[in-house]
């Protein structure tokens, strides 16, 4: 029963697919000016550290803990470097921090995203290095955790609808910070911030809505797969 | 496992001095964003481009594969930042090289003066930072980044989490790729809703493996004295 | 029906996984392609099924050039099948039937087509007694028959096997063979076997090409070619047992175990 | 030095994976233990091991019965060790050096002991050349090669086997099994193989138990229980190679083929 119980949980959090690390979420290496660059670095980095102390504590009361860390960090990955059918035809990327979250909390998620974006970035060349802290903090902070309390503030009503929301929100809210990233940096040459901000959540509304509909419908899926296993 | 990584592991420059290729790689990354001199730009991303194909013999089919990836990406970015458009009524003129309005929605598109070039910086600052970051990640394989975040005394855990982590996505990489192919080959991936069911049974299929290989390795470890430390030389 | 002409297949890295190679698959109704391991025998039947493009070459498929359109790789899988070594990676249902029948399914069958030919299926590979049973709950062997059977429920002309015999007990193993041969004889399928296991191989098949680190080392009967010691220890494969029988013990060349015993 | 006594060890959910099983290890240098998929072979060494604690009956290690506290069960599995068989699952880094140290260095033995010993188990199975190539690059075989290392350089008294020439293709067979040799005859260590390859099994050991749905058939000396098809057909196992040459063809009963053959 137990074991059950934990399955599930782990499961729903499959489901809780958040943030969509599609390749045109990533900000680009070389393209924040350097003082951007630092700033969400440094906003990031409280998150990451207590990230750490956080699963520190869990594996010293579980070292094996590091052991499952490691995996559903691993598949997160994977998960992120696989296709997505998408209607628009382009191609974009499922992934699955919502696992992590359920398992070990939002926080620590900051680390596994980090990780995960990391080797995004040494191994399929997708974000940057200078802009590692501006996708951590879209993708690994805000993403994570709008899914993680979308589905806590709605499992007990009902589970699909909770699970498809958190993903699909999870998406949004990221592209949104994104947009808002690349606004600040690149202010309009004559509409100022604003219009920039107006522009890249249009450019990516086109392309994000649909697919954050599409990865909502893949974790219920998901889901269910999971849950009648 | 993945060409990158394959790469890394086999360039020439494999098993130079790490530190010194970060160092390096990092100013690379810091001086492209934080020039704005066109030319200097143009000739640091010909340095970089050449030291990594002639230098590192990375090939260059492979490498223009990898740069025109992001090249697109980063295309319409720069149209998104150089132009400037949205819906008003309000029209704006001054300071526009180029304008016009619709009369549908009074969705309006136009070029500011100075845009193109600030556009043209942006892009070469891009390109000129991705080059660094690719002589990085070709040229630096995973055993040399993390004797350098060792050196860089980033937290053991973080190293710890790192090195497992590289280890379990080439284990469970190769197996999401041989489900994709059997499936593939079963016609899973004709049409949308075919699409969707099977990328859905794969992530499940890979997540069951996943827990049941959690289980194999727990009783593995205990067998080997697993202390709460893995060592990492 | 299906040959490659002049294969070379070169990895994205640089490593050369073929080298000219010429494989003809109408040369025998049951085609070995033995070598040990690293020597692209994945990657051969990877070339074959239209899932790698060779880097030279080309592949004729009914004596026309294979294109990598969509439309001529799905025609191509129609007639073309094939069963992976590891059967927890090819069952994607917990459902017997329902993983059975999934080829059929994304292809759009009607439903009483759909379960025609899954009992069939199952029928000829044995495991209809399974079907109820949650997949989880099989032992290896059986997994591996129902992965045979989800290739067998499509009617393929052409049937591609990896290691069939990897990891399988000595009763799975015999139950594969049979398998194999009742897909051949009575259904008349073209079979072709990838192992470096060469009993099995000796027994199962009729014509065999012999790859060693990506090139073709000989090809011919399985009479000839496993009569040759020096290409078999070029390529790293043991002699099968009738072979070592005949050939150090004066024994007749058998073609399987029983007809030895027998006499 | 390890035995079991009257083992029965039933699954959580009912399935009795073990009935009063009796195995005593001493009674061979190379023990084999045989049997088909789902015999219990694999309990068997979890139980040895300390990972499943006997339903009933009990497990002698030292002559004193198998306590299941920290400390006795540290002792244990630093005097005996296992070799599965799928490498990647006991493989933890990419790195080989690291993770042939993993087991010394969680010992916290000091770093030049742990230089001398990785140094020693990887000539031992002949891996040096591929301590500075990640894991992940390495043939299957070659994985096979490090996790015996990780093993090997644990000095164990006993070390399990399970399956281990599994999915390897004829040249990676000999060279397990001439590893093996080597820790047999020169490190007197004592060996203990579970395989459905009696070949294999015929060759590398000289002590055999015959497990079949759980229950031990039969043990003895490798030449009785090989010589007796009875039990191996009530255990859906093969008749090895020689004994075959040996009884159906009247030649003596050689201990393995170039014995054979140089006659």
């Amino acid at each position: 029963m137990k074991k059950r119980f934990i399955l599930c949980m782990a499961l729903l959090s499959v489901m809780l697919l958040s943030p969509n690390y599609i390749f045109g979420m990533h900000i680009m290496e070389g393209f924040l000016p350097v003082g951007w660059a630092i700033f969400w670095t440094v906003v990031s980095l409280p998150f990451v550290v207590m990230g750490i102390r956080t699963i520190s504590k869990t594996f010293n009361k579980n070292p094996n803990q590091k052991l499952l860390f490691a995996l559903v960090t691993a598949f997160v990955f994977i998960l992120s470097a696989l296709k997505m059918p998408s209607v628009t035809g382009s191609t974009s990327h499922p992934t699955g921090t919502g696992l992590g979250a359920i398992l070990f909390g939002p926080l620590p998620m900051a680390v596994s995203g980090l990780i995960v974006l990391l080797f995004q970035a040494l191994l399929l060349a997708h974000g940057g290095i200078s802009t590692l802290g501006a996708n951590v903090f879209s993708m690994a902070i805000v993403g994570p955790f709008a899914a993680y309390f979308t589905y806590k503030l709605l499992k007990s009503t009902n589970k699909k609808l909770a699970v498809f929301l958190a993903a699909a929100l999870g998406d949004l809210v990221t592209y949104m910070v994104t947009s808002v990233q690349l606004a600040l940096a690149h202010p309009d040459a004559v509409s100022g911030v604003m219009g920039s901000l107006t522009k890249f959540l249009s450019i990516f509304a086109v392309t994000q809505i649909p697919l954050a509909i599409a990865e909502g419908i893949l974790s219920v899926i998901v889901f269910e797969l999971i849950v009648n296993y | 496992m993945l060409i990158i990584d394959r790469f890394a592991y086999t360039n020439k420059f494999c098993n130079s001095n790490p530190y010194f290729k970060v160092t390096i790689s990092f100013l690379l990354i810091l001086l492209s964003i934080i020039s704005s001199n066109i030319y200097f730009l143009c000739l640091m991303i010909a340095g970089i481009v050449l030291t990594t194909i002639f230098g590192a013999g990375i090939p260059k089919q492979s490498y223009a594969k990898m740069i025109a990836a992001p090249a697109v990406y980063l295309l319409i970015s720069i149209f998104t930042i150089v132009f400037t458009f949205g819906f008003s009524d309000k029209a704006y003129t001054e300071g526009f090289i180029y304008f016009k309005q619709f009369h549908v929605l009074n969705f309006y598109i136009g070029l500011a003066e100075g845009a193109v070039k600030n556009g043209l910086t942006l892009g070469l600052r891009a390109l000129s930072g991705i080059a660094g970051m690719y002589f990085l990640i070709l040229t630096t394989p995973c055993s040399q980044q993390i004797k350098v975040m060792k050196k860089a005394k980033l937290p053991p855990v973080f190293i710890e989490l790192y090195v497992l982590t590289y280890r379990f996505i080439a284990i469970f990489f190769e197996e999401a790729i041989l489900i994709h192919t059997a499936q593939k080959m079963k016609f899973g991936y004709d049409g949308y809703k075919n699409s969707m069911n099977s990328l859905a049974v794969l992530i499940k299929i890979l997540f069951v493996r996943i827990m049941m290989r959690f289980k194999d390795m727990e009783s593995i470890l205990e067998l080997k004295h697993f202390d709460g430390n893995f060592y990492v030389d | 029906m299906l040959r490659m002409e002049d294969v070379t297949y070169i990895y994205e890295d640089g490593t050369v996984a073929l080298k000219d190679v010429n494989i003809d698959l109408k040369k025998g109704a049951k085609i070995g392609i033995v070598g040990s391991n690293g020597s692209g025998k994945s990657t051969l039947f990877m070339i074959f099924l239209g899932l790698f493009k060779p880097t030279k070459g080309r592949v004729l498929f009914n004596e026309k050039e294979l294109k990598y359109d969509k439309r001529t790789l799905s025609e191509l899988r129609k007639n073309t099948g094939i069963v992976f070594q590891d059967p927890d990676k090819q069952i994607f249902f917990s459902s017997v039937f329902d993983d059975v029948a999934f080829a059929l399914r994304n292809l759009k069958f009607n439903e009483d087509e759909v379960q025609k030919r899954v009992k069939l299926a199952m029928e000829k590979t044995g495991i209809t007694e399974l079907q109820n049973k949650p997949v989880h709950f099989l032992s290896y062997g059986q997994k591996k028959n129902v992965s045979i059977a989800g290739v067998a429920a499509m009617n393929h002309n052409i049937i591609f096997f990896d290691e069939p015999t990897a990891g399988l007990d000595y009763r799975s193993q015999e139950n594969v063979k049979s398998i194999l041969e009742n897909l051949s004889e009575k259904q008349e399928k073209s079979i072709v076997v990838s192992s470096h296991d060469m009993n099995f191989i000796y027994e199962a098949c009729d014509y065999i090409y012999v790859l060693n680190k990506g090139q073709l080392l000989s090809e011919g009967k399985k009479e000839t070619i496993f009569l040759n010691k020096e290409i078999l220890d070029k390529a790293g494969l043991e002699e099968p047992f009738l072979v070592k029988v005949h050939k150090y013990l004066g024994k007749e060349l058998y073609k399987n175990e029983s007809e030895l015993f027998s006499d």
